[in-house]
């Protein structure tokens, strides 16, 4: 198969928060006459799941709070695992790109009566935090983003998958990434000094799932391949309320707002009766891993193989009054068929977000020169579990400095690099494997894939079970190298990508039972029943995956408390415990 | 195919044409009234320097508007354009003009034939 | 392919062209008519007392009807542009119109 | 719907805009069942060379709309039930756009028109400067606000009719967002705005016919902001005129 060559200075793969400021950035940051060169799996700003937050965005702008508290919370969030240089980065920083996101990039979030910016506060927060645009925080950052980006001469590779990585000859260095065309169906090597890996991750092997159709941890996988150490890869947070709305439905698994709770919404299993107070005194306002946990082992008590979920209702705060606080969610309950507003929804745990990924510095710097990641593929600022409004600010923070570094690094870098042809030949013959095999069905591999990982590696674990996914999963990547895909027209041709999202599926599938195995405690989102204590706060460690051949190996690494020791803080003294007026 | 200009002229023909029509049709319904002749009209019309503003701006009016009119169904239905649309639009402004300036003179001139 | 048009500001659209183009139409063969009283005084009289024949003046109404529904389609599309209405108003004043065209083409019909 | 039978009849366009034809499929009919899914198990299931767009799957990016029944649409939220006529339903691609194969079009020229309308925010601060207030009661942040929340599907730009007879009219979101930039207080091209939305494809081409707000999913007015675009420039017309 022919591959089109391509060379740029600076590529960006992805168009969510991450990959559209390091655009933005790029351009400010490096010399005249530098060309920037996006590529997305979909169209530009209209894929990934920044576009998808709900919420809002984290962000520390006074009235009592401070950098310093938003550190802390996200540290204690984390669970003491993240990387604290990262996780003060991202603190600092959401402040400058809150402001950049409101006066440069155009965005309009809600407003006070004073017309100061409105924020609320998450669950697990403490203090007044959010910034939001009502519940489509990530439409309006992503539209005003994407129209920047569209403006600019930016050029545009829409509907190009990413499918490697390909380094120097001697390993040293990112040379360029092999990409299909996929309106054609052709392959293009791409050359490029930088290259920022901004894919967002994407927990969507698992059964029940919310992030958008095109994320499959492609981005993870190409890291694997090249040899890049991964940390935290056993953290998949699990939001609480997915919605389920039938097996076959692509509705299923979407998430049903936060807010939904804290407003008063009750969870309740199929006798009608509420079970969140026998896991915690929050009840329903408990944070997503105790809420998800909750419902889960309700789930695991009911008997009736026709009852899988559980149920939230609203009824009782009046159904006029739910219609009208939550127009959006109430509307998009009944196009699927549920009344929200006056009668039950089944909900499950959904996987929302991958907190493991690449390891980065706090420039966003990889081991691999040429390479740099940030966003939701990037590892380290959350540790064991995210706040909700910390992805955003995340990707957004961290893809600006993406862009910064990118521009400043490429004055010092020479020629365009070589790259190794014989990685770029494994690439291609591994991409186009089912292309020469007798055409089979690939989705039921898939449902197969997210049976195994919900089952086996979800939110609930043991040793025991995670050996098992792992089988399950080996032998299904097995069945998947045996299914070929019909080749007589490439062009668009979704099975075939199909094929690609479940082989980079099935390679970090391996990897997040490989690391929850390694880690033999519960911590944030990753709880053992056979290790349900979290272990010694001042012992902590992350785990790192690394691939060698065709090996996958989990190593532990302690934290560095480079900050922050555990049990201490960097609030002044008495500073309240929280801001948050009590619910 | 319009920009403001011709956005313009023609709301502002159908602003100058709205009292018109309205006083035309009046003196229709009262004319009609009494059953028609062609004197009886001509002697209310001709050689009033009155009517032949009043009709007059109509015809300058509805030259502009109808053309302009037509040349967006042109457009939009034909997929007209280019310099075939302008000479369309011109072509029926003028026609239009030159037709309706004759009728107007007819109704409107003293003395007649 | 075709959108589903049936709602009313499309059928209101659909109308306001119709009859703009049925107008636009017309009005050559108006002003040649009348045109006559230069030349002809007597084919113009001739052509009037066709004019009393029940299809010449069902034709006739037609034509005052037209005129009456593109004059207040237009000018309700020259309100809605211009005027920083609210919806609800909107809709009121389309109404209002509708009925105003109602009237007076049920007024024509009287007198006709 | 047709729920004594329990398989839907389903006909999808096949091929690019010339050289294509409806195709029938039949599909299981599940309780829960949106057009996407129905799409999505064709492609899954019966005919695995089915092109079509989709990401969020609940509203948000707006690539998943299609003509349904002939009419524009979000297919990841409109359940069968509502649209399914005898147990039949026909998918195409969406109107006014190129169809690249299939269910999927070039979204480029949507996009590329909504630049030309000025649809790009244009800083009056910088990040270094503090978030000016905004009175959120404020009639111009209203009027924004009112539009801001588009997902630019393009429903509305395959719904209008205008768009279909002229290739040049920016059409109906691109200028709702214009009229959204010219409200908000923080744009600092303002001045731009009318005039890149009184070009030989601007605003005035529009006819008022309402399809667009008719058929937006997400319950915005375009055609009232449209009209808004018309009284500002018929506004400067005149105060142009007289300057
Ligand atoms: C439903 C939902 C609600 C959320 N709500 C909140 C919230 O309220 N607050 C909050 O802080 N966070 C929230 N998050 C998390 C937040 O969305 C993410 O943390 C963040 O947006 C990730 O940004 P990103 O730029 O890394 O990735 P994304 O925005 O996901 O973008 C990834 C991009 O990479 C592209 N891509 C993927 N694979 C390839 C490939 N092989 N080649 C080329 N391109 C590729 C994708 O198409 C996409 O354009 C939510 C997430 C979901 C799913
Ligand atoms: C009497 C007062 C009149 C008013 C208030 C009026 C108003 C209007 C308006 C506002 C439009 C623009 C419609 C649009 O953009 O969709 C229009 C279009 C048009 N008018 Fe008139 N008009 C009047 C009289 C006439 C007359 C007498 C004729 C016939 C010669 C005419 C012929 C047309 C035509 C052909 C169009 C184009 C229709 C279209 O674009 O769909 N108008 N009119
Ligand atoms: S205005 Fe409505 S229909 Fe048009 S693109 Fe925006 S959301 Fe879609
Ligand atoms: S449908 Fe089209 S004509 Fe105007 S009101 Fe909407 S843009
Ligand atoms: S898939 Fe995103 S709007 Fe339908």
């Amino acid at each position: 198969m022919q591959i089109d060559r391509h060379d740029t200075d600076i590529l960006i793969l992805g168009t969510g928060g991450a990959g559209l400021f390091a655009a933005l950035h790029a351009q400010q940051a490096a010399p005249e006459g530098t060309k920037i060169t996006i590529a997305v799996k979909g169209l530009i700003g209209k894929c990934g799941c920044t576009r998808m937050v709900q919420g809002g965005y984290n962000v520390a702008l006074g009235g009592g709070d401070t950098v310093e508290r938003h550190f802390m919370d996200t540290i204690e969030g984390g669970k003491w695992l993240p990387n604290q240089d990262m996780a003060w980065r991202l603190c600092e920083q959401a402040v400058v790109r809150i402001r950049e996101l409101e006066n440069e990039i155009g965005c309009f979030f809600d407003r006070n009566p004073d017309g100061t910016l409105h924020q609320k506060a998450f669950a697990g927060q403490t203090a007044d935090r959010t910034v939001h645009k009502g519940d489509l925080t990530g439409i309006e950052i992503i539209n005003r983003l994407m129209e920047q980006v569209l403006s600019r001469p930016v050029e545009k590779l829409q509907e190009h998958r990413a499918v490697g990585l390909i380094p120097t000859k001697d390993g040293g260095a990112l040379a360029g990434v092999l990409m299909i065309d996929m309106r054609t169906g052709r392959f293009r090597f791409v050359r490029a000094k930088t290259v920022l890996m901004a894919t967002g991750g994407g927990p969507t092997m698992y059964k029940y799932h919310t992030p958008s159709g095109d994320k499959t941890m492609d981005g993870l996988a190409m890291a694997l391949r090249v040899g890049l150490p991964l940390r935290d890869m056993e953290m998949v947070q699990f939001h609480p309320t997915g919605l389920l709305a039938g097996p076959q439905s692509r509705m299923t698994g979407t998430v049903l707002e936060e807010g939904l709770r804290g407003a008063g919404g009750q969870l309740l299993n199929a006798a009608g009766q509420r079970f969140m107070f026998d896991y915690d005194a929050k009840g329903e306002r408990a944070t997503r891993d105790v809420v998800s946990r909750g419902i889960y082992a309700e789930m695991r008590k009911s008997n009736d193989p026709d009852q899988v979920g559980m149920f939230i209702s609203m009824a009782h705060l009046g159904p006029e009054n739910v219609r009208a606080k939550f127009k959006g969610m109430v509307k998009r309950c009944a196009d699927s068929g549920f009344d929200l507003a006056a009668g039950l929804v089944e909900v499950v745990p959904t996987a929302h977000y991958f907190m493991g990924g690449v390891v980065v510095d706090v420039d966003t710097r990889t081991a691999l020169e040429g390479l740099y990641v940030a966003g939701e593929d990037a590892g380290g600022a959350h540790g064991s579990n995210r706040l909700g409004g910390n992805g955003v600010a995340n990707s957004t923070v961290y893809g600006g400095i993406a862009g910064d570094t990118m521009g400043a690094d490429i004055r010092s870098m020479g020629a365009l690099r070589d790259p190794d042809e014989d990685v770029l030949a494994a690439e291609l013959a591994r991409a186009t494997r089912p292309l020469g095999r007798a055409a089979d069905l690939v989705q039921p591999l898939r449902n197969r894939l997210q049976e195994a990982m919900w089952e086996d590696v979800g939110v609930m674990r043991t040793a025991a079970g995670m050996r098992r996914g792992l089988e399950r999963v080996a032998a299904i990547r097995d069945e998947l190298m045996q299914v070929g895909v019909a080749a007589d027209n490439l062009a668009f041709n979704l099975t075939w990508h199909d094929w690609l999202n479940m082989a980079s599926l099935c390679d970090v599938s391996e990897v997040i039972a490989k690391a929850g195995l390694a880690r033999e405690n519960s911590r944030g989102a990753h709880y053992r029943e056979d290790f349900p204590d979290a272990g010694a706060m001042e012992e902590s460690y992350f785990t790192v995956a690394r691939q060698q051949g065709n090996d996958v190996s989990v190593t532990r690494e302690a934290v560095d408390f480079s900050i922050v020791r555990p049990g201490e803080t960097i609030l002044p003294e008495g500073e309240p415990e929280t801001l948050v007026a009590a619910q | 195919m319009l920009d403001l200009r011709l956005y313009m002229l023609q709301r502002i023909t159908a602003l100058i044409m709205a009292p018109l029509t309205l006083g035309h049709i009046a003196v229709m319904i009262y004319a009609v009234q009494g059953g028609l002749t062609a004197e009886e009209i001509l002697g209310r019309t001709q050689g009033s320097i009155f009517w032949f503003l009043f009709y007059g701006s109509f015809v300058l009016a509805v030259s502009l508007h109808a053309a302009i009119g037509l040349r967006v169904i042109l457009h939009e239905t034909l997929g007209l354009g280019g310099w075939a649309l302008r000479a369309a639009t011109w072509g029926i402004a003028f026609l239009l003009l030159a037709m309706g300036g004759q009728a107007v003179i007819a109704v409107t001139w003293s003395g007649g034939a | 392919m075709r959108p589903a048009r049936a709602h009313p500001l499309w059928l209101a659209f659909v109308l306001h062209r119709v009859s703009g183009l049925a107008l636009a139409l017309f009005l050559p063969l108006h002003f040649w008519v009348l045109s006559l009283a230069l030349t002809q005084p007597e084919r113009l009289n001739r052509f009037l007392s066709f004019t009393e024949q029940p299809i010449a003046k069902l034709a006739e109404f037609g034509l005052v009807f037209l005129l009456a529904v593109h004059m207040f389609g237009g000018l309700r599309l020259i309100a809605l542009e211009w005027l920083p209405w609210s919806a609800p108003q909107k809709t009121l004043a389309a109404g209002a119109v509708s009925v105003a065209a109602l009237i007076s083409g049920a007024f024509f019909l009287q007198v006709v | 719907m047709g729920r004594d039978s329990d398989v839907l009849q389903v006909s999808v366009w096949r091929g690019a805009s010339a050289q294509g034809r409806y195709r029938t499929y039949e599909v299981p009919a599940q309780e829960n069942q949106t057009v996407l899914d129905v799409v999505s198990w064709i492609q899954h299931y019966a005919d695995a060379s089915l092109t079509y767009r989709f990401a969020c799957r609940v509203g948000m990016c707006g690539s998943c709309a299609m003509m349904v029944n002939d009419q524009p649409r979000w297919t990841c939220r409109t359940h069968v039930r509502k649209v399914v006529k005898e147990g039949k339903v026909r998918i195409g691609p969406l109107r006014n756009l190129p169809v690249i194969k299939d269910l999927a079009t070039d979204m480029d020229p949507f996009f590329d028109k909504w630049v030309t309308a000025g649809g790009v925010h244009a800083p009056s601060a910088t990040r270094d400067e503090p978030i000016p207030p905004v009175n959120p009661e404020e009639t111009a942040r209203l009027e924004a606000s009112a539009g801001i929340e588009c997902i630019n599907c393009a429903i509305c730009y395959a719904a209008c009719d205008t768009v279909a007879g002229n290739p040049d009219y920016l059409g109906p979101a691109a200028l709702q967002r214009a009229w959204t930039l010219l409200n908000d207080g923080k744009h600092g091209a303002r001045d731009q705005i009318l005039d890149a939305v009184s070009g030989t494809g601007g605003c005035h081409n529009c006819h008022s016919m309402g399809s667009c707000t008719a058929f937006c999913p997400n319950d915005l007015d375009p055609m009232s902001a449209i009209a808004g675009l018309k009284r500002e420039t018929a506004r400067t017309f005149f105060r142009r005129r007289r300057g």
